[in-house]
């Protein structure tokens, strides 16, 4: 299931509706959303998962699940998944708890200070990407076109500027292709860039007086144009 | 403050995904994998001292100490950690400014990607499919939805948090602010004005 | 509503999972089914029904609707949608007609001889477009670009075939631009030209031997490459 | 023939989607506004009269007839006119051959067109996301899951039916078939075959 030029790809798609809805301005509802928020921060940072992170396995729900599922849902969906992968629980597990707590039973907490303080530490610290090169393949004020292209799996480059040309504005720095670093492949970090294209260019001539789009591109996602 | 242990009395009936969310979390504690009071601490750290105060903080800043604007467009992480903020999701910050002639706004299209130690956990809207489908292809029309109309001389600056790169949307200082101190000019700059939603009101 | 370009544009999309499935070889699974299909056409065919067609109207569903739904219940929605739009039905009346057939009520049937002759003659007519021009936008051998565009309404210009270079194999003829002519616009026919696309072009080199696509693109959207 | 009429009695209870179009039907017919043996005759036409076996008598007479096959591959419309085929969905009908060098496939990416007067109407999978997604992208492997697999030598010639027009795969004739007659011919093409998902077998 790595093919993941899904749903969650939405940069220009309609029918969603407004943005703006009654209780939407709170980042969640209900006292379970960021418990599983935080839940997904530890299976990562106490190696409990295995296989794409989060980020990646939600994009591997099914389309319709996807967009039906709240947002944290779909985290939850990507906490079980993770754990499931390594074997740290095992499928039946979660709806076998489902039915104890259904029953009444009540569960003692488990409490360990130390997790909890090498997790506040982890979210305290920052892990920049390495320093721009002096020279990359491509430089500031260089026109580039974003290559036409099919990714298999995790991708951060999405399908609304593909084939789209714009201009470097910025070098970020460099990281590894999250193509292929999602999947554990062992590689070297690459520069990536701001780049930045017209609204004409990626939507043609629209309703709205034009605008700019910018987006941080790998090396990799890009040729001279 | 641990759901899944019973202390939470709902008026309503728990629906499904609340009971495996709860499930879940028994489950693992149970086996001793994951601590309740680590997940509370968690929760509690974006709740109590992570949100919106803190880059309004840096906003607040900025706009009385040009040399710290300086600093702060030139070399995010810098700046913000020079008042004590940093971590996760925002290692690679990205200040924005906003001037009259260019408007900037936030979106991940492909997921959700925030800069957390500086604003929190997103609100809903900035995470759910409409936004994340229209403000990279109508954004006059997202921003109206916000009540924000901007002139036709404004160049629309749409940020789509594609990489690693976190962003944040330095509003332009209100006209009729010339007396307030830092503290009280911190207060005018709400978390949507540093997504780039909203402007800055007295 | 004219927002559409919606999930139902799924030319390279990933994650909907295998196509071969069981029982996926039969046009319908139950009797309701096909019952709908000509309860569609009715409202064409004898006008019951306003706004854009039953296809337009499937894409302006809610995505995560559209995904959900099975076939048929999106032709149940278009028809609904369609008669409630012309005042045909009203909101609520078939609310009302589930609880008089849950009650036990049976309705009895209501024969038109007259419609049913009416309908068959219908589906057994063709409306050919008409003849190619004999002077067109362009021409067998030409290479074009299909223009990056963003509809706010129903269009036949997938989005995975936007920016890319084809070449015009040959012109079907010349019919109204869906995109105006779905709405009611009252315009004149342009041509329809056979494009290929060579799929490296479309998606990049890809993991199959390279092949080609083909689609019917109206003048309209295209330019000169 | 009539659901919504009480005429359906099923084992499982009626879903709530089922029930929805039983009650549309009956509001129409108790209002007089649309007949039921109207919908029983649209029912009847695409499951007795209209199928894959007209499509299946248009490719046998193209491998008896070479003239007949010219006029197919020039004109479509006409050449199944001449077998009494056409209507609704075949309005502008172009035959495609494949050849020791070329497979066709037809597919409807953005919704479902299909040639109903010569194949009557479409199976599930060519209405799914699978088939609408994939048909495009990854030919070979879509042929695979089918059962086709077909030599790297092969061009596939993908048809997405985004116009008016509706296309039929005109397969080639199996080899060992010298004697057979055009009926005995005909029923070695499905359905499948004349979507370009299958090749004719003896």
């Amino acid at each position: 299931m790595r093919r993941v030029d899904g749903v969650h790809d939405m940069g220009g798609m309609h029918g969603f509706g407004p943005v703006v809805e009654t209780g939407g301005e709170l980042p969640y509802r209900e006292p379970w959303e960021p418990r599983v928020f935080a839940i997904q921060m530890l299976i990562s940072a106490e190696g409990l998962g295995a296989g794409p992170g989060g980020r990646a396995t939600r994009e591997e729900m099914d389309p319709a699940h996807y967009l039906a599922a709240s947002y944290y849902e779909r985290w939850l969906y990507s906490a079980e998944q993770r754990l499931l992968r390594r074997g740290t629980i095992a499928p039946g597990d979660v709806e076998a708890m489902v039915v104890r707590l259904e029953a009444g039973e009540t569960m003692p907490p488990h409490a360990d200070a130390a997790m909890a303080e090498r997790i506040l530490d982890e979210l305290r610290t920052a892990h920049p990407m390495g320093p721009a090169p002096a020279q990359g393949a491509f430089s500031p004020g260089q026109r580039v076109r974003v290559r036409r292209m099919h990714p298999q799996g995790h991708t951060r480059c999405p399908r609304y500027v593909r084939g789209a040309v714009g201009v470097v504005e910025a070098v970020r720095g460099v990281d590894r292709l999250p193509d292929r670093a999602t999947y554990g492949e062992k590689i070297q970090p690459e520069p990536v860039y701001s780049v930045s294209f017209s609204s004409e260019e990626l939507w043609g001539a629209g309703q709205e007086p034009a605008f700019t789009v910018l987006l941080d591109l790998w090396a990799s996602y890009m040729e001279p144009a | 403050m641990s759901a899944g242990h019973g202390h939470h009395h709902h008026e309503r009936p728990a629906s499904a995904v609340e009971l495996r969310a709860r499930a879940l979390e028994a489950l693992l504690a149970e086996r001793g994998l994951v601590s309740t009071d680590a997940i509370d601490a968690v929760v509690e750290l974006y709740e109590n001292d992570i949100g919106p105060q803190n880059g309004a903080a840096v906003v607040g800043r900025a706009w009385v100490d040009d040399a710290y604007r300086e600093r702060l467009l030139a070399d995010g992480n810098s700046a913000i950690a020079e008042l004590g903020f940093g971590g996760a999701e925002a290692d690679n910050l990205v200040a924005v400014a906003n001037t009259p002639t260019v408007h900037n706004l936030i979106v991940c299209t492909l997921c959700s990607c925030y800069p957390w130690p500086l604003l929190g956990l997103p609100p809903t809207w900035y995470k759910s499919p409409p936004y994340r489908a229209r403000a990279v292809s109508e954004p006059r029309a997202v921003l109206r939805e916000f009540g924000v109309e901007l002139g036709a001389e404004v160049e629309i600056r749409v940020w789509d948090s594609s990489a690693e790169v976190r962003y944040l949307v330095v509003p332009m200082r209100p006209e009729g602010t010339e007396g307030m101190s830092e503290t009280e000019l911190a207060a005018l700059v709400t978390r949507d004005c540093m997504v780039g939603t909203a402007l800055p009101r007295l």
